[in-house]
């Protein structure tokens, strides 16, 4: 048994300086927001270190690449949406804590507690687009139908993937909705947008953006932890 | 008896040890280096020459095997930082180990780390610099700076925490000609101030200044010797390494059977030695 | 074909020795002056105060001895994706009540939107110069050592001031060089054929751009951190205990008149706020 | 005489220009490419080189000054059809790790002749050959994770990558730096057969004179954004003041002959390679 790397807290810290790089450079270049015509003015990838901070490095580092991603949003904001540091900023701080706490209690986890999960999961959305749907019977619907696409997505794919990369998928999504929930919770709660607002802007920006998340964190850490994937080859 | 400066016996390394397939980089390797040595190790990519390299100053810790710096064992988490003090070890990117944003600051780093007195630390610094001739630049940001000079930065950041040892780790492969042959003239500048070298390269050009060459071949050690015993060691061309071009020409007119002495290593030595041979037929 | 040439040069991190007064400073208060100055920002109203702001910012870049072309750098690749944003946000926000100039179906072009737009883009460029000026004229030691010291009251509750310092310091050091390291990546993927040229669709071509460029750069980030680590335990680095510094801070009567005056900047915006200026 | 595939003339670049960050890479720059030639581009740091062979795989277009031909298409012209260009033109960039855009190296391989319509055994034999190409080996390396290939392994799976579209023209910014002998054996081989089989032609940026001399049919030589010399490489290898005065060494072989004959001893110094040094002199001291 090789002692423990003495110097795994200079990886760490080294880590979240780049990660926190790569966010500033996201939002302060603005390459990280995507136009969109929609009241929220743009979908980001900015969140995507913080992100991974939290999946590879721990929460505390999640936290950290996550305040970076605020700051940038405050910062540059234009709508008064995101001039309001309740909305651009404390949300962001939980990107990372969660998809940490998220992978931390999935990561171990096998392919029947997974499937139980996708489905516990399936029932609490399809509540809540019902839910939806009682107010706005067309946004529930939508909300219904991209539901169960992506838990039956989900599913397929566990039976192809190994458990540890579905795991991560979910931690990275789960991220990312964080990010829309929350910053759209505060935005009705501040009073910058309606209900409904708030759900359009969930689905059209929420969902790709979760998608996006999840390939681009699953691609990233299984090329540098080289961590197994079921596909265990080239294709060639 | 005093301890040999870096001790490696029989030492063996694998990568991902923990995981189901580990890939076995060294195996079994075995070698002293004497204090104010000049040693070189060359390979083709893939021999385990950088892995032996970090195994000199305990970046890495052996699988197998036993690595002692001035009598300590690098597993020693005692010795960690008193080891790679003694062995300064400069990687072959230099831009990708600058931590800081000006000449000076980065040059510092290693002093600053091992906790050296202010006073104590400028000396050293202004010493380092001038050693590696960037004094006047030690107000730069090194990404202004040359491939050569930061090169030289690189072997000044290792200076100033006064080791034993410098392991050059293929340093010069990205180095333009005279680049290359500034930064081999300053390692033997440092050389003659007392440093032991332990120069890693793939260059056979490279090797002949050394006093003793080991060839790695697949994690072992194939050839050991001097210079001389290796490049003339028929086991060579078997290992995919090329001799110098000098040593090629002269090994060829050897053959049509021109007497020419052993030790034509490098151009300057087969120049004088036809030169002599011309004027004693003539 | 002046695409790649945006990326190459983002000024802030870089750090560019003139020694002008401004380099004289004590990181501290260059430090306290960026956050006072983003309070500054944050509390200036109308178009005139916000204009006043970026000459005052401007006018400390030519203090500095820096080409203001060079600090503005930074905002050149956000250029066209800002430009973009603004006219769809004129043109489909409604934003706070004003003097509406146009209506027509869902388009409204108002005096109070127009003024949130330019407001919040002289607040972005404003922004970004002041952190540029920061760390075009504060060497990353003297970043980290000034955060740490500044840090150090927390330290008490037991916040890793060291470790927070470094994170900055090396993120704002590797902000340029990521900066360059994605354009390389765009032209990798071009010289293998990978993206395809679109000239009409911008928002397409960006959000297309953006995810194929995210993966490499992160994976690319994750090889350079393990490169800089490595760098850096060969040079015995164990942390910000025990350590000697190279630079010394020296907190002197320049610098408190510096504090001084960013003080007074911050009183001057906000008294400013309650006047009836546009 | 047939046309060159790349004809650039009097092409001149600056970065970031109109500000002060401006920097001249190239002024008023010549080269020319012929078909089935080795061409070398060498100079010093800074000279100009990568800059210029960003323009022959279009990365970099003329704007105002110069003009760019490369296989018969102008690359200023909004006509000009790169995609059909960048895989007749293989460039392998300095820093090949980011070339790479798949996860496995097969994979990454396939990239190429998959957009060019290959599929089943046709794509699985062309991978297995740029591969074996390199001097790699095709089974063990075809799953091997492009994030944990060494940095040489990295730079031959980026050459097998360009090989594997078989284009008509190569270019190598500095390739086989970084490779040991026998891999730069391995690259220079597949160069020749190539030309030999199908008339491909490759532009090498070397700071290996030695190289250069033992491969290149003519050589450019860029100093400082201008083309300083250029010619046949036996022509351009024999100025070895010229060479020394922008500071570029002459190839070894070359510079012992020089030091012979400035010695006294009658050589000729029209020598490139090691073994044509060993004939001369071995003519000299038998005469």
């Amino acid at each position: 048994m090789a002692p423990r790397d003495p110097d795994a807290g200079i990886r760490r810290t080294i880590t979240a300086g780049l990660l926190l790089a790569i966010t500033l450079l996201l939002t302060l270049t603005r390459i990280g927001m995507i136009p969109v015509p929609t009241p929220a003015g743009n979908a980001t990838i900015a969140h995507i270190p913080a992100i991974l901070g939290g999946i590879m490095e721990g929460p505390l580092v999640g936290l950290i690449v996550g305040l970076g991603f605020g700051f940038g949003s405050f910062m540059g904001a234009t709508l008064p949406l995101f001039k309001d540091p309740l909305v651009a900023v404390a949300p962001r701080l939980l990107i990372g804590l969660v998809s940490a706490w998220v992978y931390i209690a999935l990561r171990k986890a096998n392919r029947r507690t997974l499937t139980i999960m996708i489905g516990v999961l399936l029932l609490l959305l399809l509540a809540f687009s019902y839910q939806v749907g009682m107010t706005t019977l067309w946004l529930g619907i939508v909300a219904a139908v991209a539901t169960v696409g992506v838990c039956v997505g989900l599913l397929i794919w566990l039976g192809k993937e190994e458990p540890g990369i579905i795991a991560l998928a979910i931690a990275a999504a789960a991220g990312s909705l964080t990010n829309t929930v929350l910053v759209l919770a505060m935005a009705t709660i501040r009073g910058y947008f309606s209900a409904e607002m708030a759900w359009t802007v969930g689905l059209t920006h929420g969902i790709p953006e979760a998608i996006v998340s999840a390939v681009v964190v699953v691609a990233v850490v299984s090329a540098v932890r080289q961590i197994g994937s079921r596909q265990r080859g080239s294709s060639i | 008896m005093p301890h040999p400066l870096i001790a490696v016996n029989s030492l063996s390394f694998s990568y991902g040890q923990d995981g189901p397939n580990p890939i076995q980089a060294l195996n079994g390797v075995s070698l002293l280096v004497e204090r104010g040595s000049y040693t070189a190790i060359i390979g083709h990519n893939g021999s385990g020459k950088s892995t032996l390299a970090k195994c000199l100053n305990g970046l890495l810790l052996p699988s197998d095997g036993l690595v002692a710096v001035d009598g300590m064992d690098t597993c020693d988490p005692d010795h960690r930082y008193a080891v790679r003090a003694l062995v300064g070890m400069v990687f072959q990117n230099p831009d990708n180990q600058f931590v800081a944003t000006t000449v000076a600051e980065e040059a510092a780093f290693g002093a600053e780390n091992l906790g050296v007195p202010r006073p104590e630390l400028l000396s050293r610094l202004e010493q380092a610099l001038a050693d590696t001739g960037l004094s006047d630049l030690s107000e730069r940001n090194p990404s202004t700076l040359s491939a050569g000079q930061k090169a030289r930065l690189a072997i000044a950041s290792i200076l100033v925490m006064r080791p034993a040892c410098l392991v050059l780790d293929e340093s010069t492969a990205l180095l333009a000609p005279r680049a290359r042959l500034e930064l081999l003239e300053l390692v033997d500048r440092l050389h003659d101030q007392g440093l032991a070298i332990v120069l890693i390269t793939h260059q056979m050009e490279e090797v002949v200044r050394a006093e003793r060459v080991h060839v790695l071949d697949e994690g072992r050690l194939a050839i050991s010797g001097t210079p001389q015993e290796v490049l003339l060691h028929p086991a060579l061309a078997g290992l995919g390494l090329d001799l110098p071009p000098a040593a090629q020409v002269a090994a060829g007119l050897r053959q049509r059977g021109l007497n020419l002495p052993d030790d034509t290593l490098d151009s300057a030595e087969l120049v004088r030695a036809l030169l002599d041979l011309d004027e004693a037929r003539s | 074909m002046a695409s790649y040439d945006t990326l190459r040069h983002v000024s802030i991190g870089q750090y560019v020795p003139t020694g002008s007064l401004v380099h004289r400073l004590d990181p501290r208060s260059k430090l306290l002056w960026l956050l006072l100055g983003i309070v500054a920002l944050l509390t200036a109203r109308g178009y005139w105060v916000n204009i006043g702001l970026l000459l005052l910012i401007l006018g400390l870049v030519r203090l500095a001895r820096l080409p203001i072309r060079f600090v503005l750098a930074s905002v050149r690749p956000a250029l066209p994706i800002i430009a973009l944003l603004a006219i769809m946000q004129v043109l489909f926000y409604a934003g706070p009540p004003g003097t509406v100039w146009f209506d027509w179906g869902p388009v409204r072009i108002s005096s109070g939107g127009v003024r949130l737009m330019v407001v919040s883009l002289l607040r972005f460029v404003d922004l970004l110069c002041l952190t540029s000026l920061l760390t075009n004229t504060t060497t990353s030691g003297a970043i980290t050592q000034g955060i740490e010291s500044l840090l150090r009251p927390l330290s008490a509750l037991g916040l890793p001031g060291h470790q927070a310092a470094l994170i900055v310091s090396i993120a704002l050091r590797f902000l340029p060089i990521l900066g360059e390291q994605m354009e390389a990546i765009v032209q990798a993927q071009h010289a293998r054929g990978a993206l395809v040229e679109h000239g009409r669709w911008a928002v397409v071509a960006n959000a297309r751009r953006a995810a194929q460029l995210i993966v490499p750069l992160l994976v690319d980030a994750y090889r350079r951190a393990d490169e800089l680590v490595l760098a850096m335990r060969a040079r015995c680095y164990q942390g910000g205990a025990g350590r000697t510094y190279l630079v010394q801070l020296v907190f002197s009567g320049r610098d408190w008149l510096s504090l001084a005056a960013a003080a007074a900047l911050v009183a001057l915006t906000v008294c400013l706020r309650s006047l009836p200026i546009p | 005489m047939s046309m060159p595939l790349v004809a650039i003339r009097a092409l001149s670049h600056t970065y970031l220009a109109g500000t002060p960050l401006e920097t001249r890479a190239l002024t008023q720059v010549d080269l020319t490419v012929r078909p089935a030639e080795i061409a070398a581009l060498v100079g010093p740091g800074g000279a100009g080189k990568s800059t210029l062979s960003h323009y022959v795989n279009a990365l970099h277009r003329p704007s105002r000054t110069g003009c760019v031909s490369v296989l018969g298409q102008d690359t200023a012209s909004p006509r000009c059809d790169l995609g059909r260009l960048r895989q007749d033109v293989g460039l392998v960039l300095q820093s090949p790790h980011l070339q790479l855009l798949e996860r496995f190296v097969g994979d990454d391989i396939a990239f190429g002749p998959r957009r060019q319509g290959l599929a089943g055994d046709t794509l699985r034999e062309r991978v297995r050959w740029a591969i074996e190409a390199v001097g790699l080996d095709f089974e063990r390396f075809k799953d091997r994770r492009t994030f944990s290939l060494s940095g040489g392994e990295m730079r031959r799976v980026a050459i097998a990558g360009v090989l594997a579209t078989l284009p008509q023209l190569v270019v190598l910014d500095e390739a086989t730096t970084g490779l040991d002998p026998r891999g730069r054996r391995r690259v220079h081989a597949i160069l020749r057969e190539q030309r030999a089989s199908r008339g491909m032609a490759a532009l090498i940026i070397s700071n290996s004179m030695d190289e250069v001399a033992a491969l290149a049919d003519s050589v450019t030589v860029l100093d400082q954004g201008r083309s300083v010399l250029s010619g046949p490489t036996r022509e351009v290898m024999c100025r070895a003041k010229a060479l020394r005065e922008i500071g570029l060494a002459s190839p070894s072989a070359q510079a012992i002959c020089q030091a012979l004959s400035e010695g006294g001893l009658p050589v000729s110094t029209e020598v490139l390679t090691p073994l044509e040094a060993e004939e001369a002199i071995w003519q000299a001291m038998t005469r």
